[in-house]
């Protein structure tokens, strides 16, 4: 087995300081579904406390939380140059 | 401010398509694409239909070919066994590539026509009256645009040429890459150097919207799953491991053992084919081509994305070199949307209108895997009595065998 | 065979000589101080490139070496390639090891910025810049020949003024030591419990992203990881960190590492030389204690 | 002021990925103008800021570099002379081949990165300056003063700081602690297209080539962190992790 974070470790990114995807935290906590935890093919949402994190480093740039979320996902891909370099895309 | 007659919005294969085709017409044309380097963001499953490279791209022949497509294998799954058919061609008509590195190539080819491809710039937003693109801070104007953005179609939609996708339009992809030696590539998949097979999956894990998919590169093989993200949802199913699963499976462990992982990604998908093509593909002298505007057909055994989309290329740079002879540039999306609607792409996705509706029926990824799965392993499996073939299928499509027909006669028509 | 050497610490011609002398070569040494070697050209100190090129030419050209040996600092790597360039010899300099392999001799060096280690193969005679650090001093029987020998000045460049380096604070990058924490501490508070830890083992303190950058305890400079620090102590601890992998690449380089965990298979186990499985709130005031 | 500033494309190195099993790296990955490359650029223009003149970039490289060299231009360069075909790639040949392009204009001054961030094997300036016959300053993180013909820059030595002067023509190397290098905007990348780029042929600068070195193997050092675990009674646990940090501090 290959844990998503094995996997994440074969990808190159360059990071960004600031975070592309903003998870409105007010609207997290309320939220029921959460889809977001088990939607990221990347897993980089991570709830703890009711409160839900992100973790822009491994962002793979699909969009899949920007669709699935039901509240309005502030989401926006990373500045020119930066985020996920794929050379078998 | 600086001008260019053309200026395109990203630099996936439907971007420099439409680059390309206005570049070796003298068009002036300026390709900004956010990656780095040109192709770094492209991601797909593995296969390109060739006929349009063939026709469209002087010196298709040193194209990045991985291999030629000679065998096709469609493969059930069920939780442990499988079943497969394979179709052996003797002729091929798509080829797998690294998307990345094909992306790279087709940038190339654009330079080398004279068009300019500037990339590692983000396209923040386009303005109208005068119509400029602002990136980077600055302003450049442009008699036309061409948004080839790609499946997230953030301007696309701020500029209200087309709604956003619900979860039940667009499908989530998620891809491995594995490295092997070229020889090991040949032996495992009896495939000649040249040669690749192309193995779709129906079944586990997904038993729903969506399958497997695993291509033969040169010296890689990329193997993946794609599943419809409002059955993700709905099934709360962990994307992130799918691909671990479906790799633990028999069938696949057995297919990529001793390979090294080298990458790991994920896409969207377009699914909802004519469905998910807005009415109108342009806003005047702005035009959507590609995943944006929703060029990509799934038939549950292929999908086509890739030859469509550069084809939207193709025409959306024919329409605009057509317009500006005809010295009206603001015609370019009238002549446009005719042109795509006169061409391949609506024919096809019109022709498949009712394959959406068929790949929705979920007996399709569940039942008829185990069914058939179920049948095989009676005929084969011998304890001390055998069964016969016929009583099998009767008892395995006990009390279904209408629903089955019915479902199989539609299958044929959508597909 | 022969070596003619040269390094500007004794230190690091010390340490360059023994290396050599394991691989059973006759070393002659130029220095501005008293080391070790079989003949010592006991010199005066002059640290511009044109003059020491020029005295291993004319050394060069008497005693005919099969090895011109600097020691890998800036000094030494410019004197080696343009001695190199003069003689036509060819010239590895960052070598991290060295062996003869009958008239050749067969040198490792990282490449790819660090990714790879390199073995190259280059024919005698020839010049290299190796990484003193990379080798121990250890007690040979040296012949310790002096001769008297005076580098002459040489045309080139004029040194106006030198300004010894005063030992700089070291900072992450450059510790010794670092204790690092992660989502496993707990609350703000906890932090001076790592203080402790650290101020025991004189540790730089670093952290990981959601420490710095969700929590915000610590300023983001102390990060660990892809988009931080990348750091290469002789010990790492750390402390409650799962092992992402955007922070595993920042402690690659670290020498040993222990890690503190009380979840049994947290991805930071493969990257543990101990990986310690304990609550570290039980742990670390009984280890501060130890200490 | 004549600059010349000889700048290198190399591996984009973060992208460079090592196959688990064999340890090898795939090299399939795009080029970039090396980093220290950049703030020998930056330095250029800064000088051409102040005391006017030209800025050329010389590079020689695989057949990418007609890209690569790009990003100089962008940054400012005003036109580049380049060698772009595939060459035994090595300091000998490389240094030759950019001095063979250097010689035959007149440069008062030509920079370059103190070493690149792939080999870090620091060669290249001291070996065209003694293939031109002129002097080198070398790790120079401060270019101090130019004026009447002379230069004088500070020098970041392991042990020491040096304040050195030289004659112009001179080659100077540069730390990345000299300035932090500009990024081109669209702008200038747009501007840069239009540029120059002269491509020379080894053939036109008939350059003789040596392939000294044999390279043997070249993979990536294998990852052999012990996984020793550590748990049970705490006073136990406590005393063996006090044992290995004795050990190793």
């Amino acid at each position: 087995m290959e844990s998503i974070e094995n996997r994440l470790g074969l990808v190159s990114f360059t990071v960004d300081s600031e975070p592309h995807i903003k998870p409105k935290s007010e609207k997290c906590e309320t939220c029921s579904l959460k889809i977001c935890l088990f939607i990221c093919p990347a897993r980089l949402y991570r709830e703890e406390d009711g409160k839900v994190y992100f973790n822009h480093e491994g962002c793979l740039e699909c969009g899949t939380c920007r669709i699935a979320c039901p509240e309005d996902l502030d989401w926006e891909y990373p500045k020119g140059g930066y985020g996920v370099h794929y050379q078998f895309g | 401010m600086e001008r260019f007659d053309a200026v395109v919005i990203g630099g996936g294969v439907a971007g420099l398509g439409s680059a390309y085709t206005m570049a070796v017409n003298d068009l002036d044309v300026l390709l900004i694409e956010r990656g780095g380097n040109i192709g770094e963001k492209s991601v797909y499953g593995g296969r390109i239909y060739s006929w349009v490279f063939e026709q469209y791209v002087k010196g298709f022949d040193n194209a990045p070919v991985e291999r030629w497509v000679k065998k096709e294998r469609l493969t059930f799954l069920d939780e442990s066994e499988s079943v497969s058919i394979e179709f052996s061609a003797s002729r091929a008509c798509s080829f797998t590539a690294i998307l990345t590195k094909f992306n790279r190539w087709l940038s190339e080819k654009v330079e080398d026509a004279g068009g300019l491809v500037v990339s590692g710039v983000k396209v923040e937003d386009v303005k109208r009256e005068p119509l400029r693109v602002v990136a980077d801070g600055e302003e450049i104007g442009c008699d036309v645009v061409v948004d080839a953005e790609g499946v997230n179609p953030i301007i696309a939609m701020k500029l209200g040429i087309r709604k956003d996708w619900k979860p039940s339009e667009v499908a989530v992809g998620v891809k491995e890459v594995f490295k092997f030696s070229e020889s090991q590539i040949n032996e495992r998949f009896l495939v000649e150097s040249d040669e690749g097979l192309a193995n779709l999956f129906i079944g586990y894990p997904v038993f729903g919207n969506g399958g497997g998919f695993l291509y033969t590169n040169k010296d890689t093989v990329s193997v993946g799953l794609v599943v419809r993200v409002d059955f993700a949802m709905k099934k709360k199913l962990e994307v992130y491991d799918l691909v671990e699963k479906f790799r633990s499976h028999r069938e696949l462990a057995s297919l990529l053992k001793g390979g090294s992982m080298i990458e790991y990604s994920a896409h969207l998908v377009p699914e909802a084919g004519i469905h998910g093509v807005p009415e109108r593909l342009h806003d005047k002298n702005i035009l959507i081509v590609g995943d944006t505007a929703g060029f990509v057909l799934n038939r549950g055994f292929t999908i086509r994305g890739v030859d469509l989309a550069f084809y939207s290329g193709v025409l959306a740079g024919e329409s605009i070199k057509k317009a500006l002879d005809e010295g009206e540039i603001a015609l370019a999306g009238e002549i446009y949307q005719r042109s795509v609607e006169e061409s391949v792409i609506m024919r096809e996705l019109e022709r498949f209108r009712k394959a959406l509706k068929v790949l929705e029926n979920t007996r399709l990824y569940e039942d008829y895997p185990k069914t058939i799965i179920g049948i095989l392993r009676d005929v084969f499996e011998i304890k001390d009595e055998s069964k016969k073939l016929y009583d099998s299928v009767m008892e395995k499509t006990k009390g279904k065998k209408l629903r089955m027909l019915m479902d199989v006669f539609s299958a044929f028509r959508g597909l | 065979m022969k070596a003619l050497l040269f390094s500007e610490t004794p230190e690091n011609f010390n340490r360059l000589s023994s290396m050599l002398k394991k691989l059973g070569l006759d070393i002659h040494g130029i220095s501005f101080s008293e080391v070790k070697a079989d003949y010592i050209y006991l010199a005066n100190e002059r640290l511009d490139y044109p003059s020491i090129v020029k005295a291993f030419e004319e050394l060069g050209n008497k005693l005919n070496p099969d090895l011109y040996v600097f020691s890998s600092t800036k000094l030494g790597k410019e004197v080696a390639s343009r001695f190199s360039q003069r003689t036509g010899l060819p010239c590895l300099t960052e070598c991290l090891s060295v062996e003869i392999d009958g008239s050749s001799i067969i040198a490792t060096r990282y490449s790819l910025g660090g990714k790879t280690l390199m073995k190259i193969k280059t024919d005698l005679p020839a010049v290299i810049a190796v990484v003193a650090d990379a080798f121990e001093i250890e007690d040979f029987d040296f012949k310790m020949e002096k001769v008297d020998f005076e580098i002459k000045e040489a045309d080139g460049i004029n040194v106006i003024s030198r300004e010894e380096k005063r030992r700089e604070k070291v900072g992450l990058r450059n510790a010794d030591v670092v204790v690092c924490f992660g989502r496993g501490v707990r609350r703000k508070e906890d932090i001076e419990l790592i203080e402790k830890l650290a101020e025991k083992l004189n540790a730089e303190i670093g952290c990981t992203r959601p420490i710095s950058h969700d929590y915000r305890w610590l300023p983001e400079e102390r990060m660990i990881g892809l988009s931080g620090e990348k750091i290469s102590p002789k010990l790492l601890i750390s402390i409650g960190v799962s092992g992402q992998i955007q922070h595993a690449v920042g402690i690659m380089n670290s020498k040993t590492v222990i890690a503190i965990n009380n979840d049994e298979n947290a991805p930071m186990k493969e990257y543990s030389d101990y990986y310690v499985i304990a609550d570290l709130y039980s742990l670390i005031p009984e280890l501060i204690k130890l200490l | 002021m004549k600059i010349a500033v000889c700048v290198k494309e190399i591996y984009n190195l973060e992208q460079v990925k090592i196959i688990r099993e064999t340890r090898e790296p795939i090299l399939d990955v795009p080029k970039k103008l090396d980093d220290l490359s950049k703030n020998a650029i930056e330095e250029a223009l800064r000088i051409r800021e102040k005391h006017g003149g030209e800025v050329v970039a010389i590079s020689a490289g695989s057949k990418d570099l007609k890209k690569t060299i790009k990003e100089a231009l962008a940054m400012g360069a005003d036109r580049a002379i380049i060698v772009s075909e595939d060459f035994q790639s090595n300091a000998e040949n490389t240094a030759l081949i950019l001095s063979k392009i250097l010689s035959k204009d007149s440069f008062d001054l030509i920079l370059f990165g103190d070493a690149s961030s792939d080999e870090y094997s620091a060669q290249m300036a001291p070996r065209v300056a003694e293939l031109l016959r002129i002097p080198q300053i070398t790790y120079v993180r401060e270019i101090k003063e130019i004026s009447d013909g002379k230069i004088v820059c500070i020098r970041d030595m392991d042990y020491y700081y040096e304040t050195v002067e030289s004659n112009l023509p001179c080659v100077v190397s540069v730390t990345n602690e000299i300035n932090e290098p500009r990024i081109p905007a669209l702008k200038d990348i747009l501007k840069a297209s239009k540029k120059p780029v002269d491509v020379v042929s080894l053939n036109d600068l008939k350059v003789e080539l040596v392939n000294p070195y044999q390279i043997l193997e070249n993979l990536a050092p294998e990852i052999d962190r012990k996984q020793e675990v550590i748990q049970g009674d705490l006073k136990e646990v406590v005393k063996q992790i006090v044992e290995v940090i004795r050990r190793e501090i």
